[in-house]
């Protein structure tokens, strides 16, 4: 155990039910106030992992340490971790307040400054009003914050956050998600925050772990995550709208060579290779890029492609488009509402600084 | 883990206590049943003799039988009709406090004086049997009380009518428990009434069911007052129970050792029935 | 139409099961000599008399058997609810087994337990009082936290951790958590339990305290069959009435817990 | 206090009886307490627990042969004076009161005659009957009765009134002698004679004059239809006479008591007793009691509060009516002839008197046991010795 | 009742507990085969006015007609809905397969039929693994998908999806709202949709109910809705980041004088008034616009601004800055990952066609 060790510490978390691995072999790190945000897809062991940091489920193997102390031998209570459950887990006979404080008086606050406390949580979550219902009595929302509140009016070592926003409407997860940020940062308790929200996942944490399948994919900061994804999986998942992919092949003379079904071959050469030619040459490639990358306006080195729009979807904010190429999707996230129908041919333009390229054998970013 | 031990030293007095208490007290009647034991224990020991006596005993083997007619009924009866009741209560009936307190009434009237309520009811002359001739029923007969083949389930009356309600509130407690949300979407799939029931419902009463079967299965066993005050084993010996025969020949008759000898036969009956569960239960858990 | 019928049922029900309490009330309020004659006839000349000298008879037993009934029935049950809720929630080598020694000790009748008992009080000196009613009735109580056992299968975990990670150690979860979440089968027990001390008292004559009989003492020496005694049939009825009345209310009161939906609004899925 | 006494005691006229025996007790000086159980069975259930207990009360209600209680615990040796007492009282009772080493143990309360019939004179009139004398007089009566619409006889559930009964028929039929030989001593021969069979015959077929109600009644419940002129006659004990008498009944005027038939001059009795237990510090006290409850007038009025008949042969019995006297003139006469009939309860062995009990009621309950069964069922329940 | 009316019709639902209105005189139309859907805050009544249209809530007033026929005295099952609830409501006895296939069992399908649709359900949910799994052996996710493929394997009149969702990460949640909405199309039942993610609410449905506090704000297309909110509130509501909002007044000679709190006043003529005139004299205003029409290019009619950084938010597709004008904090949609700091000042341009004008008193828009 290394003493001047801070924050959260996993190394080799392993869990499995039956023949099945929930958690397969963990490591990460965390500094002490960092928020670390945790995303994969839907059963890959994410509320798995914040169970087994809490404490809450047995049989996992691996070391956890917590400000320099082992703590997977310790109880969830002596661990001194908040959570806020993914299912709520509420307390059903008590009411809000009582939810809120509970906590609180398990740690023997004196009644004046439980209820100081609690009110002041139930404000920032907006609560005020709700305060002497029960959890039966409340809409989903209302309870997911609820189950927020009882986290939040503690002050412990490690915050879990599981998926705690997501009953919310945006206005309100906007707030929350400031609020949190901003707590996050007066309090300076180290967080890990479970999410499906893009702008939650990019915006609120320093760092972000990828999971897939109890496997960790890719730790980084969000930048590094979205930017240069370890791997196709870290890259496809934070894209929505999917990406685009097109199968390749690097030409010795240094091209590129598109193999598209059902609309032939196509050849493009890059003014420079994103990755030495070396690496490239020779394997099945993947080229794929994000909605967003691609441009209506000339200009840059880029490849083009033209393709006949299927679908026109605007979202508000701004529209997404499908576009058919051979039997390829492509993904085209553009702003506003456009004037454009099923069946108008576009031309689009990928910077080639938006280009990343996957070995389409082991899924590698190259 | 601290709040385990705490729990499994809470378990400790239990286990220490139960050792003694039931099982160190049940050893004992074994002890008692090997020896001559007569009004008072003995320690002449005869082997096995008070066994042999006790299961030449007419009297035991039709006891046993008994045991076994009474037992159906009185395990089947009130599962039947108090998931009925309970259930019935549960159509959120107006004066369900009333209506809860006249069915779970029963379990409040101690028995040695019911049973004379019963045995007027149930008298084949001047009992409901006259009522009912009353009415314009000439030819009614209700002398269970009377016929050697029917009395005991005179008794599976008595004691179906006590033990009712009480099964009836370990269903309510189980039917409140139910998530109301998943009733409403089965609603919505379409399950109504009984198909709401055997699929929905009753698979989650499980635990209910289990806690019912903990309180008949015992009950049949150890009814003894009923008999007593309602037919007093009668006419004859045909509605006596195993555990009236035990007491009769502990107490009253002072054949301790056989007393003990039929105790030790009960406890190994029922052993034989639930250590095969219990070892299926814990494969299959170990299986899990 | 279809409330009506299910009132209909309800009604029914209540009538057939009430039918030997009106019974009992009816000739309660017989004299005996006409008790005698015929039990399902209405009362003559209804009178006081058999209930005003139950009363008198019993009166002097109220207090003692509350004394008794009270602690252990609470003791009893906030114990089994403890032992059901380790035996529920925490897995331990054998647990199996605790269960199934339990399940048996179930099946004796506990008068069977009375005689080793009785040479095993004489031997460690203990002599009769309240306190020891109280324990030996605590002690044969023990299987019933089988009930809560069974009871606890169906309860959320995820409470259990949400607590546990609120800083509740067993005793606040048990306490805070689990008991106000299990009041229709504590209520069930209470039922269970306070019939069962309230009517016994052979344990009680053995062991109780030595000038104080339980009311079922009393009771029952009423009633008693013998062979060379009439019974005062009107004067047992009223007794046996006025002994159950605290069971009833007992019975009234905790009624009101079997409420729905308690762990409504708890987890979601 | 300094004696406790345990027993079954709780009906009204039996109350009554212990509270005159805790208060003649007061008034010779000695404190005692008396302790009542509900049912015989509970009550021998807790002297159980209390002797394991280590606090057995000093003495107790008994109706088992005192040789039982010999051989489970010590007995108090209640003394000379005692003694002597016992040695007035007739044969049949002294000789159930004293141990193995004939040292006095128990005191006898009083004595219950078991062989009575009891017959609803106003009925017997109305039809132009007179009670039977013999079992055939019986049968001729209880049919006539039948055929009027009348209840014969009314009995109640218990195995006891089944017993009284029986015993009843053999008496009348076959004798003091053959009742000793047959069920006391339990000659083979006899039980599984032809003569038995015939016995045991005649007594299910008395189940003709009984009605289905018999299952849910007691004897009181018995004596009720007596009193509401829906039965003619009632074999039981002479406790069935308090009835009558609340009711305002006469003796010989509205109901009588008579010998069961054939059984005049045959006095089948059981009395009630106390046995004492060794308990030395307290053995002054115990013989002082027993010396109380002998004395004539104590005897007496105890007898008279329990409806038997007293015990002593000079017992004053002005107090007692018309159908105590007579039992306790034929009582008086049959000791004198040395002819009692002391019930089978105080002297059969308890697994015998018990078996004997359920042969008998099981065979009057069943209508598929045949004579043979019963009488094979009754050697084999008198054989045992416990 | 009218023979020839289709679809679902609700007219004056409302619903009380105790002293507070949950719903508040709702009255709404939805046409055959059109999926409307459901957004306000937490709390407003959404899940409410659902139940209410299951049939699961007792004690609403007014009228509701499914098809042409009055339901409200129906049991839910005689009005045949599916409805996926917010907490999922799974039976927690059944396996997954059971759990789908439960709904279609009480219609009385034949066995094999209901297994060939739990088997396709199932795959549509990529459940097909875990179809022998207990609720209780599942993800928060997979829950959720269950609860939806429980809803999914019937072919009721009436889908009512209650943020159906919300546990799932951004890909799956693409996938099935792809599935939900081609499913809908084939099938062509009528359906409600409660959700707080705006891509869903945008491109789901033909038309949107916005709700506050149990009052249906306004009902209209996607389009309508974003582009022509009937009031701030429901403007706010589909605004994220929040929509800017600026005091303002309009002078008789045509122009608008900014109050800025902190800032001082700001007078700016646009070129044409979005409202006549008159409308706007003389009361007091709020100039509002969402977070993606501010411009950093010149050209056109624009309202221009000038503030400091005060935060940058990559989400990854894009990101949000804010600003700070004065004691106002302006949000800005940004592309990319610019390269901005906190402190930089920026100047942007509103054009004038994005701008909504509110009557500061009312909420209304002019
Ligand atoms: N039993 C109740 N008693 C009192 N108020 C209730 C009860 N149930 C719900 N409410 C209130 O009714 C309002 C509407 O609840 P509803 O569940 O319909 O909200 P919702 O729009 O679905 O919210 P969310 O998006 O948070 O799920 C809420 O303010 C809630 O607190
Ligand atoms: N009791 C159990 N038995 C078997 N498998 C289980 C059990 N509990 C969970 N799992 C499986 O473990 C995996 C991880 O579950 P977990 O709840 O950690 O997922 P998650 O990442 O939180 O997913 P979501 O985003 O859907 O909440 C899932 O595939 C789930 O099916
Ligand atoms: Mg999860
Ligand atoms: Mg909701």
């Amino acid at each position: 155990m290394n003493e001047e060790d801070t924050g959260l510490r996993i190394t080799g978390l392993t869990r499995r039910v039956g023949a099945q691995t929930i958690l397969d072999d963990i490591t990460l790190q965390l500094d002490a106030g960092e928020m670390l945000i945790l995303v994969g897809p839907s059963g890959c062991g994410k509320s798995s992992l914040l169970n087994a940091i809490a404490g809450l489920q047995p049989h996992c193997s691996g070391e956890i340490a917590l400000d320099g102390r082992r703590i997977e031998a310790l109880s969830p209570r002596e661990r001194d971790i908040a959570m806020v459950f993914q299912n709520y887990a509420l307390y059903p006979h008590m009411s809000v307040a009582e939810n809120i404080g509970f906590g609180l008086e398990m740690q023997g606050w004196p009644r004046a400054r439980r209820e100081a406390r609690v009110q002041e949580v139930a404000r920032m979550l907006q609560l005020q009003a709700l305060l002497d219902r029960r959890p039966a009595q409340l809409s989903g929302g209302q309870r997911q914050r609820v189950a927020m509140g009882r986290a939040l009016a503690r002050q412990p070592r490690l915050f879990l956050f599981d998926e705690p926003l997501s009953n919310l409407d945006a206005q309100l997860r906007a707030e929350m998600r400031s609020e949190i940020k901003l707590l996050h940062q007066r309090v300076g308790r180290s967080a890990v925050y479970v999410t499906h929200d893009q702008t939650e996942a990019m915006t609120l944490g320093q760092r972000i772990a990828v999971l897939k399948a109890g496997r960790l994919q890719q730790l980084g900061t969000p930048q590094q995550v979205y930017q240069r994804p370890a791997n196709l999986f870290v890259a496809q998942f934070l894209a929505s709208p999917p990406m685009t992919l097109l199968p390749a092949r690097l030409e010795p003379e240094g091209e590129f060579t598109l193999t598209l079904q059902g609309a032939g071959a196509m050849s493009w050469r890059p003014t420079a290779l994103p990755v030495p030619r070396e690496r490239l040459l020779g394997r099945p490639l993947l080229l794929g890029w994000r909605a967003e990358s691609l441009r209506v306006e000339e200009g840059g080195a880029a490849l083009t492609l033209q393709a006949p729009v299927l679908l026109v979807e605007p979202t508000g904010v701004d529209s997404l488009v499908q576009l058919q190429l051979g039997e390829h999707r492509l993904h085209w996230r553009c702003a506003g509402w456009p004037t454009l129908q099923a069946g108008d041919t576009l031309t689009l333009r990928l910077p080639e600084a938006a280009l990343l390229v996957f070995d389409a054998e082991t899924g590698e970013r190259l | 883990m601290s709040e385990r031990r705490t729990a499994l030293a809470c378990l400790i007095p239990l286990l220490l206590v139960g050792a003694v208490f039931f099982y160190g007290f049940l050893l004992w009647t074994g002890w008692l049943s090997l020896t001559r034991s007569n009004l008072l224990p003995s320690t002449e020991f005869v082997g096995l003799k008070q066994y042999e006596r006790l299961l030449l005993d007419p009297r035991w083997q039709a006891a046993l039988w008994n045991l076994l007619r009474f037992g159906a009924g009185f395990v089947v009866l009130p599962l039947l009709l108090g998931l009925a009741l309970a259930l019935l209560l549960d159509q959120k009936l107006r004066g369900e406090g009333v209506l809860r307190w006249v069915w779970l009434h029963p379990m409040a009237l101690s028995m040695v004086v019911t049973g004379s309520a019963w045995r007027w009811l149930m008298d084949p002359e001047q009992g409901l049997a006259e009522a009912v001739r009353g009415w314009g029923w000439a030819s009614f007969r209700w002398d269970w009380l009377a016929q050697e083949d029917m009395a005991v389930y005179a008794l599976v009356v008595a004691a179906v009518w006590q033990i009712t309600g009480f099964v009836m509130a370990l269903f309510l407690a189980g039917l409140r428990g139910i998530d109301e949300s998943m009733l409403q979407a089965a609603r919505l799939d379409g399950a109504t009434g009984w198909r709401l029931l055997r699929r929905v419902i009753l698979p989650q009463l499980g635990p209910s069911l289990a806690s019912a079967l903990l309180v008949l299965l015992p009950a049949a066993i150890k009814t003894f007052d009923l008999v007593v005050v309602l037919t007093e084993g009668g006419p004859g010996q045909s509605s006596e129970l195993p555990a009236f025969y035990m007491f009769q020949m502990a107490f009253e008759r002072s054949r301790l050792g056989l007393g003990a000898a039929s105790a030790m036969v009960l406890v190994m009956m029922v052993l034989s029935i639930a250590l095969p569960y219990a070892v299926v239960r814990s494969r299959r858990k170990v299986a899990a | 139409m279809k409330r009506l019928s299910l009132y209909l049922l309800a009604g029914l029900a209540a009538a057939v099961i009430a039918l030997p309490l009106l019974l009992m009330l009816m000739n309660s309020f017989k004299g005996v000599a006409e008790a005698q004659q015929g039990f399902l006839s209405l009362p003559r000349e209804p009178g006081l008399a058999a209930w005003r000298l139950a009363w008198q008879t019993l009166s002097g037993s109220f207090g003692i058997s509350l004394m008794l009934a009270v602690p252990a029935v609470l003791l009893s049950a906030l114990l089994a609810a403890l032992n059901g809720f380790v035996l529920c929630k925490f897995r331990f080598r054998g647990e199996r087994w605790v269960g199934l020694l339990l399940v048996l000790a179930f099946f004796l009748p506990i008068k069977v337990y009375l005689l080793p008992l009785a040479i095993t009080m004489a031997r460690l000196g203990l002599d009769r009082s309240l306190a020891l009613l109280i324990a030996i009735h605590v002690i044969y109580s023990l299987p019933l936290a089988l009930f809560f056992r069974n009871h606890f299968l169906a309860f959320p975990d995820e409470l259990l951790q949400a607590a546990r990670l609120d800083g509740a150690g067993f005793w606040r979860l048990l306490w805070r958590v689990v008991l106000p979440l299990s009041r229709p089968i504590f209520v069930v027990v209470l039922i269970l339990q306070f019939t069962t001390i309230w009517n016994e008292y052979l344990f009680g004559l053995v062991f109780g305290p030595e000038d104080a009989r339980p009311i079922t003492a009393a009771l029952a020496q009423l009633s008693a069959q013998t062979e060379t005694g009439a019974r005062a049939y009107p004067l047992e009825m009223a007794a046996a009435l006025l002994a159950a009345a605290p069971t009833l209310v007992v019975y009234l009161l905790a009624g009101r817990h079997f409420t729905r939906g308690l762990v409504a609004g708890a987890v979601k899925g | 206090a300094d004696l406790e006494l345990l027993h079954a005691w709780t009906s009204g006229s039996e109350a009554a009886m212990v509270s005159e025996l805790a208060a003649a007790a007061r008034r010779g000086g000695v404190d005692l307490k008396t302790t009542a159980v509900a049912g015989a069975s509970n009550a021998s259930t807790l002297l159980k627990a209390r002797f394991l207990s280590g606090h057995p009360p000093t003495l107790a209600q008994t109706d088992k042969p005192l040789r039982i209680w010999a051989e489970a615990v010590p007995l108090a040796d209640l003394g000379a004076d005692v003694s002597a007492q016992l040695a007035a009282l007739p044969h049949a009772v002294a000789s159930e009161l004293r141990d193995a080493a004939h040292k006095p143990a128990a005191v006898p309360l009083n004595v219950h005659r078991l062989n009575t019939l009891w017959s609803n004179q106003r009925l017997l009139r109305a039809h132009g009957l007179a009670v039977p004398q013999d079992w055939d007089a019986f049968h001729r009566t209880a049919a006539r009765l039948r055929a009027q619409g009348l209840l014969p006889l009314a009995i109640g559930s218990s195995a006891g009134q089944k017993l009284s009964l029986f015993v009843a028929v053999v008496l009348g039929r076959a004798g003091r002698d053959f009742f000793e030989r047959a069920l006391v001593q339990a000659d083979p021969a006899l039980l599984a004679g032809a003569r038995m069979a015939a016995l045991l015959q005649e007594f299910r077929s008395l189940k003709a004059y009984t009605d289905a109600g018999q299952v849910s009644r007691d004897w009181a419940g018995a004596t009720a239809l007596l009193l509401q002129g829906k039965a003619v006659f009632q074999f039981t004990g002479d406790w069935a006479n308090g009835e009558f008498q609340k009711a305002g009944w006469q003796p010989g005027m509205d109901y009588d008591c008579t010998a069961a038939p054939g059984n005049a001059g045959l006095h089948y009795f059981e009395f009630d007793r106390l046995v004492f237990f060794a308990q030395p510090a307290r053995l002054g006290a115990q013989q002082k009691l027993a010396g109380l409850l002998l004395q004539p007038d104590t005897s007496a009025k105890l007898a008279r509060l329990k409806g038997g008949i007293p015990v002593r042969r000079d017992a004053d019995l002005s107090g007692f009516n018309t159908c105590a006297q007579r039992s306790a003139a034929d009582f008086r006469a049959g000791e004198a002839r040395g002819d009692l009939v002391l019930s089978l309860s105080a002297r059969l062995g308890e697994s015998a008197y018990g078996g004997l009990r359920d042969v008998l009621s099981a065979y009057w309950a069943s209508e598929r046991m045949t004579a043979p069964q019963a009488q094979a069922r009754l050697a084999q329940a008198l054989r045992q010795r416990d």
